[in-house]
């Protein structure tokens, strides 16, 4: 406990150095950055020492607000959380380190560097608190500091909109938290999360709290049809910022949820089968959508949502199991939910930092503007195509290893009983992990093979070691989570523990050994990888080696135009979601015998933003145009108002 | 356990028996002659020993495609049962593993596609990516309805038990699934109706357009990775079909073989009989087989 | 007796009120309120006639001396400015605010007979006329149009109150009377002050030009 | 005899601000007063002297709330106003000193009196006092202002005395007392009350302090009268007068509740809690002007104190708690979006953009004020909201809470739709043209920021001295048997 104060007091430091007038912009920012990388230091080895089995570290201060101790817990669960965010913020500070350089011109970092240090701040206090006060006191704090980091680039037309709807849903989903919060105090009497679990009373108001909660937690974690935030904010906010978000402040959605859950004792069936509904929802649209992005950083938003559909299906899968009676399955789709976590936060801020290299190097994260990224910067590369590999699942990595245990549990279910949800999982696991691989080899294919489409392209720089290093270490924790699966495991099931406080010990044995299994497929496969390689290299030896053109069916004169773009990649998978995406187009088709100008355009905008919120907006704008009539500005009707009003009170209260 | 290892071993020498099995009987069906069965094993040899020619714009991705897919392919081999004897290895959730191997291996596949910077070939690297979507879907409807019937989901347990638990709960429901994988099987291996490996018009061409640029070793390590999928593919729906326990095992492999060898004819047969689909229909085949899988998994409820 | 003194004086005041209510010109409006107040005035000094104090006095001289000299030399001074000593078309017209007026005192009279009211005003004009005061205070606040007729309707209303307060001016301490009494003429003062500064530049007492603030 | 000096001192320092013959030396009579008046509070607050004027003035638990948040509000506002003064030196301050120092003594006595009938005198004092600060600016808009804020205040203040009358008169319905209007008395005389006119005076009470207040739908004037005022008139308006004006209302509830009739005060201000809400709620969305958004919020915030004090005990010590959170993060938002109005020269989205460049500091207190406004933690407001909508929760108002939260929701949108708009960006060049380039001062920075500073305090470490006096003007105004 003492290590974690020591790095919320480290980071407070570092965010508090930010406010001191007068220090330069790079000693400021080399301070900050050391600040906050001991601070994530000390944390992660408090994180880790819970999650290692040692004793429950937890700390209690009366608070002068009632009902509102400071009080920290870290019992396996947060653990698990804080591990998985004290390495992204490690790394996404260190890479954040060089990226800022960049920043225009003189241009202050002082209100970037106070809000890095209080998000990490904020979102290690949100995961560590054991009090409701304290929660939502945390909560709000990271969300504004979110909000701050998002809009920093505020002169943007498009990043002050994109802040704004931030800010505006990240309230509505706060406001949700508020009567979640409130209605489990006053079912337990008290906002003591120790006080609060278990309890029989609260079952009562436990369809309200977990219908509340998924609204409000769904919005930070980006719930379809909540996820509206994740497309606009994540583009806009600088790239460290966006992993963060991503890997991390998207997850305390999740956390809450799961906190929430495990309030409860017992929870009825339909809550797991909801959870599943919400997961296909957001996977298997979150990628469609992500599939008919040209944004990179738009593409790997639209992700997130699919991914966090897939946390919500394991955690579906643990209900589901929890409630039905299969402890298995409960055992595995919580523990597939909880990895899918910790492994989404790992590869998406993965993809994110390289995303943020992309565009440092080249200046746009457009994808049709790139090509070739390959031979100039393959650190970057190497980056970005381990990240794809594991956010579509594929083994050896670590996707594998959650969407594995996630298809476990639910298959396990299917055996088990025959509830409909169960049956629906694999299945929309399947199609979402198709439909990302599609997404990602185009996301990846298009930007850094063939040949640059662009001068920038052509010209990109390669990104220096600060950039590269926590690419390659977070690459490195996800090659070892999907070749090492069982050494994560014994944590994972501490964390499932506070979900499901008995456990069959077989069970676990049983799960364990399979996951094991998993582990040595992924070695199998890289030495079937390793000797075939060999293999062709003794094959190729002393052999010609020609190099040549691309054949291009005959055609002499190519040029890097007429690749293969992003759009084109997309529009047919894209086109069988038509009815879904609603993707705009402005065609310009070639007309005559001797064309003369001849285009083609499409962009997918948020069907959600655009024909559900914006709608309301409009109905919205209606209702307040009208009711701008009603301060007119004469007075004698204001007056008459009043009076009008006395009566009515008159009337209502003395009935004359 | 040796048993095991011996008819993967067996498989893996035989595989590309079945491609030339498939050109035969398409060539019998036209009135041809054909090539002789053992023609692949001839071009692989001469693939083998030739050098290589690359594209200036590829890089190791290019490379690393035939060498992935195919180190993916003889890893899926390995949860394969052959002829009635369970697979090298097996375990509960293999079945996961063994469709996103494949998966490994298409994204390989697509991405040194996107590396020759050519346009047919991402042409064909989307349309691979799009069919993979409801080829995928209907694979693991299929599994779902299978693992429900036989009440395991390993690889092995499944389609050596399904032929049995499933066949006497609702025949139907079997036949149904082994259409369904059937028409997966094919859009898994790139057969009409889903591709025509021989076509040679690069517009028309889903998975070999793919591999236009790939020659020597490399090209070598593709068809004979085809071959390879193309056999496993086959024989777990041999072992759907036919329960596979004859009691000895010259038998159980004489009949396995006789199967694996009408399974073949018969995709010759669909090749010969019918032509290409046109390339938006194909979804709609595929999700054909997804609603097939729904009717069986609905069967047995 | 002196209850039909102090009746004839309720009448007055609220004659006076109806007046206001009919007639255009501003000045006679002017005259009719403090006429008003001074018939107020004279009431503490009617009702208590019994013990009359050092207190009554005062409060009976207070109340004379503001509303009939201090606050309309205000508003005389005030009205100076204005070219235009009418009334405009007010919101509802001057008619039609009669009929109202007529209506408000039967309501006034009903209220105040449904009222549980202290022994010593039950039965006695005051509580009625002053309810019909404050509610055509309030009418002409509402309906006109110009600034000084809201003053107007203003000191209506106020003096309808202070007509209820006089039923309790006993209990009262002079300290609250007299403050009641100075922050109405603090009030009034600012007013006019106000009425002045608009009519220079607005060049009118008409609220219809304030209307710029509004959403 | 010491508690008239907290009034007498400040109405001196006043007739000599009137007195005074040099503009520039006169503001700063306005620190002058406000230190005396504070350093007085304070000794006072520390050492209960004993009721005045028999019994009509006393320093009862309700009071010293009223009279130590007044004390910090004025004091740091007064160090604004200099400053304030300063960079409009073509004014005559003559008459804006004399009234603010007016406004202290006038807010004083209201916030001392236990006499109904003296509350009231000093609640109209201070509408009267703000009138001229009002009109300050000299121009069209702030006289229209002036003349609505006073028209409609004084209408509504008259009902107020009307009702003082009839709560008067349910004294004496039964017979002639004593101690007429006095307020332990009529605490003590509770049951004896007349209740019928208890009840009329409850609403004409109501109606009367709540258009000080500025409860919809009686707040016409407010978005006006804060619109025009300069930024420390609103900061006065907003946190001084509201505060008065509620706390009124407090001793009116009290005194029904004693004579047994509570849940008819609540009623009613319940629902005119909600209707505020809702009404500021819409327009905070309407309104495209930041400095009558400020009016708006504070319509809300006082549906918030309505609905609070309508919850009973632990919802009325969560109000109280408010009054303290909205009159300092309220001050802070005015006296920064005055700076910030100064140098855009202009007030609406339309024409203001990119203050965070222009004014930095203004528009981060402008910001911080926002967020602390709309319950953020750590400021104060974000724990007393939620207190009352626990109570809320707790007392079976699950639908008062719930168009709680909905309307703070709206109102959210409402105010950052402006705020950001109007902080985030680039300044325009239209206004930069025109706009006089108006430096931000110390002393025009450091006293929002003070201000601001108190709200954030109030939020990490609520003072036990001010939590034990809200506890015990709760116990005082609704004793718990």
């Amino acid at each position: 406990m003492t290590l974690f104060l020591a790095a919320l007091l480290c980071l407070a430091g570092g965010g508090g150095l930010s406010l001191v007038p007068g220090i330069s912009r790079r000693t400021e920012s080399r301070l900050l950055t050391a600040f906050a990388l001991a601070g994530c230091g000390a944390g992660l080895v408090s994180a880790f020492h819970a999650l290692g089995g040692g004793a429950v570290p937890s700390m209690d201060i009366p608070w002068r607000i009632p009902g509102g101790d400071v009080s920290l817990v870290l019992d396996p669960l947060s653990s698990l959380f804080l591990a998985l965010h004290f390495t992204v913020s490690g790394a996404a500070v260190l890479f954040g380190y060089s990226y800022f350089k960049s920043v225009e011109g003189e241009r202050s970092l002082k209100a970037l560097h106070f809000f890095f240090s209080t998000i990490i701040l904020f979102t290690a206090l949100t995961f560590a608190s054991g009090n409701g006060i304290l929660f939502l006191f945390s909560w709000e704090a990271m969300a504004l500091s979110s909000f701050f980091l998002v809009g920093f680039e505020h002169e943007k037309k498009s990043v002050r909109k994109a802040s704004y709807l931030y800010l505006v849903l990240t309230r509505v989903g706060t406001l949700c938290l508020f009567a979640v919060f409130l209605l489990l105090a006053q079912a337990a009497g008290s906002l003591q999360f120790s006080v609060i679990a278990g309890r029989p009373e609260i079952l009562r108001v436990g369809s309200a709290v977990f219908l509340l909660a998924l609204a409000g937690f769904g919005v930070k974690a980006g719930f379809m049809p909540f996820h509206v935030w994740l497309p606009e904010a994540h583009p806009a906010a600088p790239s460290p910022v966006s992993a963060l978000l991503s890997g991390v402040v998207i997850k305390t959605g999740i956390y809450g949820l799961v906190r929430v859950l495990s309030f409860f004792p017992e929870r009825p069936v339909w809550w797991g089968a909801m959870l599943i509904g919400v997961g296909i929802v957001s996977g298997i649209l979150g990628v469609a959508w992500a599939l008919a992005q040209h944004d990179f950083k738009r593409l790997l938003a639209y992700h997130s949502v699919e991914n966090i559909g897939i946390i919500a299906l394991g955690l579906g899968v643990g209900c589901l199991g929890q409630s039905l009676g299969f402890p298995a399955a409960a055992l595995l789709g919580f523990a597939g939910g909880l990895a899918h976590v910790v492994n989404h936060g790992l590869f998406k801020s993965l993809l994110f930092l390289g995303a943020g290299s992309v565009l440092h190097g080249t200046g746009t994260a457009e994808m049709d503007r790139q090509g070739g990224l390959w031979k100039r910067m393959p650190w970057t590369g190497f980056a970005v195509v381990t990240g794809s590999v594991a956010i579509c699942g594929l083994p050896p990595l670590n996707g594998f290893v959650s969407e594995w245990l996630v298809y476990s549990g639910a298959f396990r279910l299917i055996l088990g009983g025959k509830h409909l949800a169960a049956f629906l999982v694999p299945p929309a696991l399947a199609l979402i992990g198709a439909l990302a691989l599609a997404c990602f080899t185009k996301a990846f294919g298009i930007q850094f093979l063939g040949t640059a489409r662009t001068t920038s392209a052509a010209e990109a720089r390669e990104s220096g070691p600060a950039m590269i290093v926590p690419m390659m270490a977070l690459a490195g924790v996800c090659a070892f989570i999907g070749l090492f699966p069982t050494t994560v495991f014994p944590a994972l099931i501490r964390a499932v523990g506070v979900l499901v406080p008995s456990m069959d010990p077989a069970v676990l044995r049983g799960s364990g050994s399979l996951l094991g299994w998993v582990g040595v497929s992924a070695w199998i496969l890289i030495v079937l990888v390793v000797l075939l390689a060999l293999f062709r290299r003794m094959l190729l030896r002393g052999k010609p080696v020609a190099l040549s053109s691309t054949w291009a069916c005959g055609f002499g004169a190519v040029t890097p135009r007429i690749q293969y773009t992003s759009s084109s990649f997309a529009q047919f998978p894209a086109s069988l979601f038509r009815s879904i995406l609603k993707p705009v187009v402005h065609a310009l088709n070639p007309s005559g015998y001797f064309p003369d100008r001849a285009g083609f355009e499409s962009h997918t905008p948020d069907a959600v933003l655009d024909r559900f919120i914006a709608e309301a907006g409009r109905g919205c704008r209606t209702v307040v145009r009208r009711a701008r009539h009603l301060q007119h500005g004469r007075m004698q009707l204001y007056l008459a108002y009043g009076l009008l009003f006395l009566l009515v009170l008159l009337i209502w209260k003395i009935s004359l | 356990m040796r048993t095991s290892w011996v008819n993967l071993l067996a498989a893996a020498v035989a595989a590309p028996m079945l491609p030339g099995l498939i050109a035969k009987t398409k060539a019998a069906v036209a009135g041809r002659q054909g090539p002789p069965v053992l023609q692949l094993y001839y071009d692989l040899i001469k693939l083998l020993r030739k050098g290589a020619v690359y594209s200036r714009t590829t890089t190791v991705f290019f490379s690393a495609g035939p060498v992935v897919s195919m180190a993916a392919i003889l890893a899926a081999a390995l949860f394969v049962p052959l002829a009635g004897t369970a697979s090298v290895l097996s375990f509960d959730g293999d079945i996961i593993l063994f469709a996103y191997l494949f998966g490994l291996a298409r994204f390989f596949t697509v991405t040194a596609a996107l590396d020759t910077g050519s346009s047919f070939e991402g042409m064909g690297a989307a349309r691979e990516a799009t069919f993979a979507l409801f080829a995928e879907l209907a694979l693991f409807v299929n599994l779902v309805g299978l693992a429900k019937a036989t009440g395991t989901f390993s690889l092995s347990g499944l389609s050596g038990r399904a032929a049995e638990s499933l066949g006497l709960a609702s025949p139907g429901a079997l036949v149904l699934t082994c259409l369904s994988f059937f028409v997966v099987a094919l859009a898994e291996n790139c057969r009409v109706p889903v591709d025509d490996p021989n076509t040679h018009l690069e517009l028309t061409m889903v998975h070999e357009v793919m591999v236009l640029d790939h020659s020597g070793p490399d090209l070598a390590f593709i068809l004979y990775g085809a071959a390879l999928k193309l056999t496993l593919t086959l024989s777990i729906l041999a072992h759907l079909l036919f329960p596979m326990d004859l009691g000895s095992p010259v038998k159980e492999s004489a009949f396995f073989l006789s199967v694996l060898a009408a399974l073949s004819i018969a995709v010759g047969l669909v090749e010969s009989s019918m032509a290409r689909l046109r390339l938006l229909r194909v979804p709609r085949l595929l999700m054909a087989a997804c609603v097939l899988a729904v009717f069986a998994v609905a069967l047995q409820w | 007796m002196v209850g039909r003194l102090v009746e004839l004086v309720l009448v007055a005041v609220v004659l006076a009120d109806l007046f206001v209510l009919a007639s255009p010109p501003l000045a006679a409006c002017i005259r009719a309120v403090a006429l008003q107040g001074m018939a107020l005035g004279l009431i503490p000094l009617l009702l208590h006639r019994d013990g009359w104090s050092a207190h009554t006095f005062l409060i009976a001289f207070g109340m004379i001396a503001l509303k009939g000299f201090l606050i309309p030399g205000m508003l005389f001074k005030a009205l100076r400015e204005a070219p235009l000593h009418r009334e405009e078309e007010p919101l509802v017209g001057f008619s039609l605010s009669l009929i109202l007026g007529g209506g408000l005192i039967a309501l006034a009279v009903a209220l105040a007979g449904k009222l549980p009211l202290p022994v010593g005003v039950k039965g006695s004009l005051l509580v009625p006329a002053a309810l019909a005061t404050v509610m055509m205070g309030c009418l002409v606040i509402v309906t006109r149009v110009k600034a000084m007729s809201q003053v107007l309707g203003f000191l209506m209303l106020e003096n309808g109150i202070l007509a209820f307060g006089l039923t309790l001016s006993r209990e009262l301490p002079v300290l609250v009377e007299t403050g009641v009494l100075m922050d109405v003429f603090v009030g009034v003062f600012i007013m006019a002050v106000v009425i002045r500064h608009i009519q220079l530049e607005f060049g009118s007492m008409n609220t219809r030009k304030l209307t710029a603030l509004k959403e | 005899m010491s508690l008239l000096l907290l009034v007498l001192i400040p109405a001196v320092f006043a007739v000599a601000a009137f007195a005074l013959n040099d503009n520039e030396r006169r503001p700063w009579l306005i620190p002058t007063g406000a230190a005396v008046h504070a350093a007085l509070t304070t000794f006072l607050l520390r050492f209960d002297p004993g009721p005045a004027l028999g019994g009509a003035l006393a320093l009862d638990a309700q009071g010293r709330i009223v009279l130590g948040l007044l004390s910090v509000l004025f004091f740091g506002s007064s160090v604004y106003a200099v400053g304030y003064l300063k960079v409009h030196p073509e004014r005559d301050n003559r008459t804006f000193t004399a009234c603010l120092l007016a406004f202290l003594a006038a807010t004083s006595l209201a916030s001392l009196s236990q006499h109904f009938g003296l509350l009231w005198v000093a609640v109209e004092a201070t509408t009267l006092s703000a009138a001229p600060l009002l009109y300050f600016k000299h121009n069209a808009r702030s006289l229209e202002a002036t003349w609505k804020y006073l028209v409609i205040g004084s209408v509504g203040i008259a009902l107020a005395l009307l009702g003082t009358f009839f709560l008067a008169t349910a004294e004496t319905a039964g017979g002639p007392v004593t101690d007429v209007l006095l307020f332990p008395a009529m605490l003590a005389r509770g049951g004896s009350l007349s209740v019928p006119w208890l009840r009329i005076a409850v609403v004409f009470l109501i109606v009367g302090y709540g258009t000080k207040m500025g409860v919809a739908p009686l707040h016409t004037w407010k978005p006006d009268a804060y619109g025009e005022a300069p930024g420390i008139v609103g900061a006065m308006l907003a946190g001084g007068v509201t505060t008065v004006a509620f706390t009124a209302i407090l001793r009116v509830r009290a005194v029904i509740n004693a004579a047994g009739e509570g849940a008819m005060a609540d009623h009613t201000l319940l629902a005119i809690g909600i209707f505020s809400m809702l009404v500021a709620a819409l327009f905070l969305l309407v309104t495209r002007d930041f400095k009558r958004m400020l009016a708006y919020s504070s319509v809300e915030h006082m549906g918030i104190l309505s609905i609070g004090a309508a919850l009973g005990g632990a919802g009325l010590w969560a109000a109280l708690f408010h009054v303290w959170n909205n009159s300092l993060t309220k001050g802070a938002l005015f006296l920064s979006a005055g700076n910030i109005r100064r140098a855009a020269g202009a007030r609406t989205v339309d024409e203001v953009a990119g203050m965070a460049i222009r004014t930095p500091v203004s528009a981060r207190i402008f910001v911080t004020g926002l967020l602390a406004v709309t319950a953020c933690p750590p400021f104060g407001p974000f724990f007393s909201e939620l207190r009352i909508v626990r109570t809320a929760f707790a007392t079976g108002h699950a639908a008062v809470a719930a168009g709680f939260l909905g309307c703070l929701l709206f109102a959210f949108f409402g105010l950052t739709r402006l705020v950001f708009a109007i902080v985030d960006g680039r300044p325009r060049p239209a206004a930069r043209a025109t706009g006089p380039r108006l430096r931000e001062t110390a002393g025009t920075v450091l006293p929002p920021l003070a201000l601001l500073g108190a709200s954030l305090w109030l939020g990490l470490a609520t003072p036990s001295v001010l939590q034990e006096t809200w506890t015990a003007a709760v116990q005082a105004l609704l004793p718990t048997p």
